[in-house]
């Protein structure tokens, strides 16, 4: 049976893998979520943040043979303190002024660090292999799906939702979100944000760079893989409507679909399909798929 | 009788996409190829001048335009990114100074936009097609499908690719175009394995060629097609490693295991980067050294002098054995190479071994088919 | 014999460039409701925040139960027992009604129950899963109040919480207050509603360009009636 | 000649997710009247100004001004209809000068705003009408003061200042004497009073001396629907809004000002 | 507003004598062509960022579409310079009309993010148009001869050209900032709800804004095609995007001369750095964002402002209104 003059198989197979990508943009945006949503930042340097996770990954395995296990643990661990660091050194000193400033400044901050890298590690980009127990693959009937993938998928969606329940339904996510609107007063109140806000900026950063760690066997790790990424997921966040934690994750797994498909039936557009569906979704519902009007 | 320095200078891309097969190494190397000639010539001390383009055409041409006004600059060597080398092309024609464009691919600089002061030297993307096409399709490869990048680069790769296909009696069974920077290509390499073809041809570059070679390890493709890569440097083989570029076939000007000049460069190369040259690091050389044997010849740096002295010339040193033709366009012998597997390679970056040498009267377009004006028919 | 649970000495606040309080000097004592007067501009809210450290910067000394919390930052503040209800009412949108409720940790035992707090509003409890700020203006004066009885603060402060209040409610409040000062708590009030505020303190401060300028006793309020019409045209 | 009753709202409804704010209410507002909107909190009082003013769209309902049927459009374009509201919290353009406030207003009605090409000194004219506006709620003193260095009181002056300067025909304060110091509140109101000449005002007020010393008509909300309409006289008497708004009796001692 | 006091009037004249006589002074004329085409840039995206409140993350969508339309209408079409030019300008005045309909529907970041987005999709359109030379670039766009009767191919002339336009563009956009419509940008600058409900249809205000930022910007652009004698990939990519957007915070978002010193600052350390630095030029770049996000607000004509304001104590008054 076909579809679109294509293959059933073929065609099942193409959505599998949009979902796999889905996935990437699903843990990126929510990274951005949870950072807009908490520090009132776009964080700029995400896609950097991702790449370092996947460099991070690299440097452990090249140079002191950490396996890609605890680097699934360790390398978001590092980079998160990294995020710490950079909350304390610089994004603290914006919260008082309109969220444009924090665009610029995690913008600068995404240009040195891709710049250090590309100092550093060349552009032609560094090999990460996959690791022996996922190297396999699996004949699903419909395609050969590599293990790996598989795996992508089963991390993105436990950690989406995990960070979904925290923020929206436990007690420490109601501080947070109080947080964003009038910080000083959440303090007021007995509560330590300083160090809340911290924290969330380096959770963010640890989940970008998780994503990283999941994309360094996929794709060649290199200090320019972040760049052109994130202004995909900004499409992404702004589609799903960032107010919304749940949203982004939607959309990020909807557009990875949608995109996936496009290679198939006009490969030409799927690198503008994501736009042109934000522009769509902008003219019918500006505040975005899941945001509440403003 | 000016007895000043003669500046002679490098604008390449130093900090992005095409700085390690390039970038500060090539621009050391036109240090080195000035050291070996002596350091002076025509008894007047030798000047390299070096410069950044990032990949802006704007900052190539104006950076250009000032070496040559300000500084007076005799020769330029232009490096990675076509769009450069055209904007570079046009200061240097109209101010009269040779300008031997080392890095980039297009062959509009032999052709469309030829000048009598431009040579195109290492390789374009004519020959790779050229190359890969008629030594694989005699080898009896004679069914390809292409993936190629999608814009004119890519186009260019296909349409050249695929006519020499043909020519030599093979089919093109299909090609899917991907964006620029995909960062995932396995659906792209799904339709090309549903295509049964014998060659699957990357006619893309860089970090899309990796990326691309990376998802076809990971999906088997290699276990039922061989894929060539239409523009392949050996740096993108060290970073991929050989488990996943094993059985990729190529086509490059130079390699610098081929012989012995070559591996004695190499050495000397290796001892200062910890890696080996590129054959764009290796024309850096032998460029500038062919240029200033020429202004020794010439006894001037009169550029009209010059330039017919260079293109009159027998040019054969460790990097290549040729003529520079008219319209600009050095020919030279061009190879087609296959990535040995990871067992077969026995020394750090012993990556290739030679599957055909194509004699530069092939891998070139020919004078007859060329659109340059200088050329006379 | 009392206890100074609140401490105010030569207090000088700060927004940014614009120094506002001039060295204001003013003490509570456990249990006690005290009120301050003043007109708009006067520094009263100021002080306020000076007090839970929201002001751009502070100086001189505020003992809060003997502590010296000038230094402190607000959350440490707090945790003293102080409850603040601001001005602008500070309802969170993005929190419902309930969670807003709900925010302000304890920090201490004894505050009121949720039962305790809804009998007292019930327009609460029938918005309670509405986003905060769809709340009307009174309900959010509520809230705000509501919000910091659950803590088990012993020390509130309390700004303009008549404001925009329908008289049913405040009269409410009004009881409310009497209720809490019976429980022990120590109560400051900032209020223009000096009908409102007059029957319910048990000292009077009157603010003037950000100075004290006179505090007075429940039982000297008739007798200072004259010069609070001067000060507030009351 | 112009309808005696210069607003009307028939069945004007609001719903919020199955919560009725604002219920069925028909309201007649007589012109040159200063009627005044009062009811316990979350009555759907400013709910109900939103829907004139069409910040929130009626789920059921019109509304008739001067005659005509406007319940289905813009806001910018009610608001050059003549029917201006004040914020329950002042809104104000802060780093502009309290005169540029003013003439903000103004200069909507020269028709020039899209004229990118002209200089700024067309506006000057408007200067002596903003000043009068000034003196007016007394602000002249404040008049090139940087707007967020006024104190609380004086922004919602010069908020009603703003309002006025669009001439409109209809009024729509919404607790205008809120936050104010009690010479302030006798000042608004007898400012009020005095702009009410030649037109029409309809406001929310909790202050029940205000209400009492100016209000012609009060019409009372509890729970979105009216329970009483009528002059302070008879509605302050009426044992239902006694109940549900006023307290007991002697409230206007205790909860007023 | 005393916008056009003494101190400020006597700097523009000696800055514009200055600037008359630069190619005298042994000043490179193609450098400083390059230098006021990229001034023009940072002056046009000022008026959206500084002076309305927008911050586009997308103008090199209209820099780089404008270069491309004007060169390939004086390439291909053999039209004469200013004719190139005036197409290039209404070209992104256009695309900045679509653009702006599709941004102006969200606010704050939500508009930078979204500016970017579809950037992006341009640059990617102009990279597959068979016009624009994909990565090649469209190149030797002559300068042709101005009306059909002056040549520009002299540098002193084309310069000469290059400064009056620039100029003009200059007194255009304070006269726009000045202008009743430039009061109600400022409105929506400062409190837009406030404006909604004073009846200003705030939409359509922004719009105009955002064209008229798209078709100088697009200008520059165009002029920039000209000087070069070509357009290619980097002029629509977001890197130039953030240069603007740096340039104008170096400089001082909401001045009026901001823009020029910081468009100066960075032109001219892009080529100083081009032969010393080489690679490290993006990371220095970037070093400076985060610099003058976290000590820089005002940038540095905001700064002096800033300071002669303070000099002056006119308390309050924010300075962005007076250069
Ligand atoms: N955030 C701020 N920045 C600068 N000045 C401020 C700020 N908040 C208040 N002020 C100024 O401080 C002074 C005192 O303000 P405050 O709010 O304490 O007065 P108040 O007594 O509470 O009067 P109100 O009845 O208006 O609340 C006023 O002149 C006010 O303009
Ligand atoms: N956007 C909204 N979404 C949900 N509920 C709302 C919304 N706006 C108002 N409400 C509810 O509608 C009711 C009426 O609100 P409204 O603000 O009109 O009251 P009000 O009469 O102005 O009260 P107050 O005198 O306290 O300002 C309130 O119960 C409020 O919670
Ligand atoms: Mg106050
Ligand atoms: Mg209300």
């Amino acid at each position: 049976m076909e579809i679109f003059g294509i293959p059933l198989q073929a065609f099942m197979g193409q959505l599998m893998l949009g979902l796999v990508n889905g996935a990437f943009y699903a843990m990126l945006s929510l990274g951005l979520a949870v950072i807009f949503g908490l520090l009132g930042i776009v964080n700029f340097a995400h896609g950097a943040l991702y790449m370092l996770g996947a460099f991070a990954a690299w440097i452990m395995l090249d140079q002191f043979g950490i396996n890609y296990w605890a680097a699934l643990v360790l390398a978001p661990l590092v980079v998160g303190i990294l995020g710490v660091v950079i909350e304390r050194l610089f994004l603290r000193h914006l919260y008082k002024l309109d969220p444009l400033y924090g665009l610029l400044l995690t913008f600068g901050l995404a240009l040195v660090l891709e710049g250090v890298f590309r100092e550093i590690y060349g552009v032609s980009g560094q090999n990460y292999n996959v690791p022996e127990l996922l190297s396999g693959a699996t004949n699903l009937g419909f395609m050969v799906l590599p293990n790996y993938r598989a795996w992508v998928v089963l991390v993105s969606l436990v950690v989406c939702l995990g960070t979904w329940y925290l923020i929206e339904r436990t007690r420490l996510g109601a501080y947070l979100r109080a947080g964003t609107e009038n910080a000083p007063l959440v303090q007021a109140f007995g509560v330590n944000v300083p160090l809340m806000v911290m924290l969330t900026y380096g959770a963010g950063a640890a989940l970008a760079a998780l994503a990283g760690v999941l994309a360094a066997p996929v794709i060649q790790v290199n200090p320019l893989m972040g760049s052109n990424l994130i202004i995909v997921v900004f499409a992404v966040v702004v589609i799903g409507g960032m107010g919304s934690i749940l949203g982004s994750v939607i959309t990020g797994l909807g557009l990875g679909i949608i995109e996936g498909l496009t290679r198939v039936f006009y490969p030409e557009a799927s690198n503008i399909v994501v736009f042109v569906i934000m522009v769509i979704v902008l003219m019918v519902k500006p505040a975005g798929l899941f945001g509440k009007e403003a | 009788q000016n007895t000043g320095p003669i500046k002679i200078g490098i604008i390449t891309d130093m900090s992005s996409l095409y700085a390690d097969i390039d970038g500060p190494a090539g621009a050391e190397m036109l240090k080195w190829a000035v050291q070996d000639f002596g350091g002076k010539v025509l008894n007047r001390p030798i000047e390299v001048l070096s410069a950044d383009h990032q990949n802006k055409a704007d900052v190539a041409s104006s950076k250009a335009r000032e070496w040559i006004d300000k500084d007076g600059l005799q020769m330029l060597i232009g490096g990675t990114n076509s769009g450069t080398a055209l904007a570079m092309s046009k200061v240097t024609t109209e101010k009269k100074r040779p300008f031997i464009a080392i890095g980039p691919g297009s062959a509009r600089l032999t052709n469309e936009d030829c000048s009598p002061y431009t040579v195109h030297y290492a390789y374009d993307t004519v020959s790779l097609a050229k190359v890969a096409g008629t030594a694989l399709v005699k080898a009896g490869n004679k069914s390809w499908f292409f993936l190629t990048a999608d814009y004119a680069f890519g186009y260019s790769l296909e349409a050249d690719a695929s006519a020499v296909v043909k020519a030599n009696g093979g089919t093109v069974v299909g090609s899917v175009r991907h964006p620029l920077n995909a960062s995932d290509f396995s659906s792209f390499l799904l339709q090309a394995q549903s295509s049964k073809a014998q060659i699957l041809a990357l006619a893309n570059a860089g970090g899309d060629f990796t990326n691309a070679m990376k998802a076809a390890k990971e999906f088997g493709i290699g276990k039922t097609m061989k894929v060539a890569g239409l523009l392949v440097f050996i740096n993108d083989v060290h970073s991929l490693g050989l488990a996943n570029t094993e059985g990729l076939q190529l086509a490059d000007s130079w390699y610098w295991n081929q012989d012995e000049g070559s591996r004695k460069f190499a050495k000397r190369f290796f001892d200062k980067y910890k890696r080996m040259p590129s054959s764009l690091q290796a024309a850096d050389y032998s460029a500038t050294m062919n240029y200033l044997k020429a202004v020794q010849t010439a006894g001037t740096t009169d550029s009209d002098k010059v330039m017919s002295t260079l293109k009159s010339m027998k040019i054969d040193d460790f990097y290549n054995k040729g003529q520079i033709r008219a319209d600009g366009r050095m020919i030279h012998d061009m190879y087609l190479y296959q990535v040995k597997g990871p067992k077969e390679s026995s020394t750090p970056w012993d990556y290739y071994k030679t599957i055909a040498k194509v004699p530069g009267d092939q891998a070139f377009t020919s004078l007859a088919e060329s659109k340059c004006s200088l050329v006379k028919k | 014999m009392t206890t100074e649970l609140l401490k105010i000495e030569e207090l000088n606040a700060w927004y940014g460039e614009s120094h506002i309080l001039h060295g204001v000097n003013l003490t509570v004592n456990e249990g006690e409701v005290v009120t301050l007067l003043g007109r708009n501009g006067a520094g009263r809210t100021t002080t306020m925040r000076a007090i839970v450290g929201l002001t751009g910067s502070r100086k001189g000394s505020i003992r809060i139960k003997g502590e010296e919390s000038i230094k402190l930052a607000p959350h440490k503040i707090a945790r003293l027992g102080v409850g603040y209800c601001p001005e602008e009412r500070g309802i969170f949108a993005s929190l419902s009604a309930e969670e807003n409720l709900m925010l302000p940790p304890t920090i201490a035992p004894g505050g009121m129950s949720i039962d305790e707090i809804y009998a007292m509003f019930p327009n609460l409890k029938e918005r309670a899963s509405s986003p905060g700020t769809r709340l009307s203006g009174g309900e959010q004066q509520m809230l705000a109040v509501a919000r910091i009885l659950r803590t088990g603060a012993r020390l509130l402060l309390l700004d303009e919480i008549s404001e925009g209040l329908a008289p049913v409610i405040v009269q409410k409040l009004a009881e409310m207050i009497l209720t809490l000062k019976a429980k022990g708590y120590t109560i400051v009030l900032v209020e223009q509603n000096f009908r409102f505020a007059a029957p319910l303190a048990d000292r009077f401060y009157v603010m003037e360009h950000g100075r004290i300028v006179k505090q007075f006793a429940q039982s000297e309020l008739s007798a200072n009636m004259g010069m609070l019409q001067e000060y507030l045209g009351v | 000649m112009p309808v005696e009753f210069i607003l009307e709202t028939r069945g004007l409804t609001k719903e919020f997710k199955g919560f009725v704010a604002v219920n069925n209410v028909d309201l007649k507002v007589q012109r040159g009247h200063i009627h005044a909107l009062i009811g316990p909190n979350g009555a759907g009082k400013t709910t109900f100004f939103n829907l004139l003013t069409k910040f929130l769209p009626p789920t059921r309902g019109s509304i008739v001004f001067n005659g005509t049927d406007i319940t289905s459009e813009q806001p910018a374009q009610t608001a050059r209809r003549g029917i201006v509201r004040s914020f329950q919290i002042s809104a104000v353009f802060p780093h502009m000068t309290v005169l540029e406030n003013v003439r903000a207003a103004l200069q909507r009605n020269l028709g020039t705003s899209f004229h990118f090409w002209k200089a700024e000194d067309t506006l000057f004219h408007l200067h002596e009408r903003a000043r009068e506006l000034l003196a007016a709620v007394d602000l002249s003193s404040f008049a090139d003061e940087m707007t967020i260095n006024l104190p609380y009181g004086r922004k919602r002056a010069l908020e009603l200042a703003t309002t006025l300067a669009l001439e409109p025909e209809l009024m729509l304060l919404d607790e205008p004497t809120q936050g104010m110091g009690h010479e302030d509140v006798d000042r608004v109101t007898q400012l009020i009073k005095k702009v009410s000449a030649g037109r029409t005002i309809l406001m929310v007020e909790h202050n029940m001396n205000v209400v009492a010393s100016i209000a012609d008509r009060i019409t009372v909300l509890q729970r979105g629907a009216i329970i009483a309409d009528g002059p302070y006289s008879e509605v302050s008497k009426n044992p239902l809004v006694i109940e549900a708004y006023m307290g007991t009796a002697n409230t206007e001692l205790q909860g007023a000002h | 507003m005393n916008s056009y006091n003494k101190v400020t009037r006597v700097t523009y004249l000696v800055l514009l004598v200055f600037a008359l006589a630069a190619p005298f002074l042994g000043l490179y004329p193609v450098f400083v062509m390059k230098l006021l085409c990229f001034a023009l840039f940072a002056c046009a995206f000022n008026l959206l960022l500084g002076f309305t409140g927008l911050l586009s993350f997308g103008h090199a969508a209209f820099f780089g579409s404008a270069a491309y339309v004007t060169g390939w209408f004086i390439k291909s079409q053999n039209w004469t310079p200013e004719l190139g030019l005036i197409a290039g300008a209404v070209a992104a005045g256009l695309i900045g009309l679509l653009v702006g309909m599709v941004a102006i529907r969200r606010q704050g970041i939500y508009f930078a993010m979204i500016t970017l987005a579809i950037a992006q999709m341009v640059y990617f359109v102009c990279l597959q148009a068979p016009f624009t030379g994909g990565e090649d670039g469209l190149q030797g766009v002559p300068r042709g001869k101005l009306f059909g009767l002056f040549s520009l191919e002299s540098d002193i002339s084309l310069y000469y050209v290059v400064l009056v336009v620039f100029v003009g563009c200059f007194l255009f956009i304070s006269r726009i900032v000045h202008s009743p419509f430039g009061q109600v940008l400022k409105m929506i600058r400062e409190n837009e709800p406030r404006a909604i409900s004073l009846g200003y249809n705030v939409d359509r205000y922004k719009l105009l804004a955002f064209v008229l930022s798209a078709a100088l910007t697009g200008l520059a652009g165009s002029l920039k095609t000209l000087v070069m004698g070509f357009a290619t990939l980097s002029d629509v990519h977001w890197s130039m995007s953030g240069e603007v957007i740096l340039m104008t915070l170096l400089g001082g978002v909401g001045t009026f001369f901001g823009p020029v010193m910081g468009s100066g600052i960075v032109i001219a350390l892009q080529n100083l750095l081009a032969d010393k630095v080489g690679s490290w030029v993006t990371v220095i770049i970037g070093a400076i964002f985060v610099l003058c996000v976290l000590a820089f607000r005002k940038g540095v004509v905001g700064e002096l402002l800033a300071f002669r304001e303070r000099r002056r104590n006119a308390a309050g008054r924010n300075a962005s209104s007076q250069a």
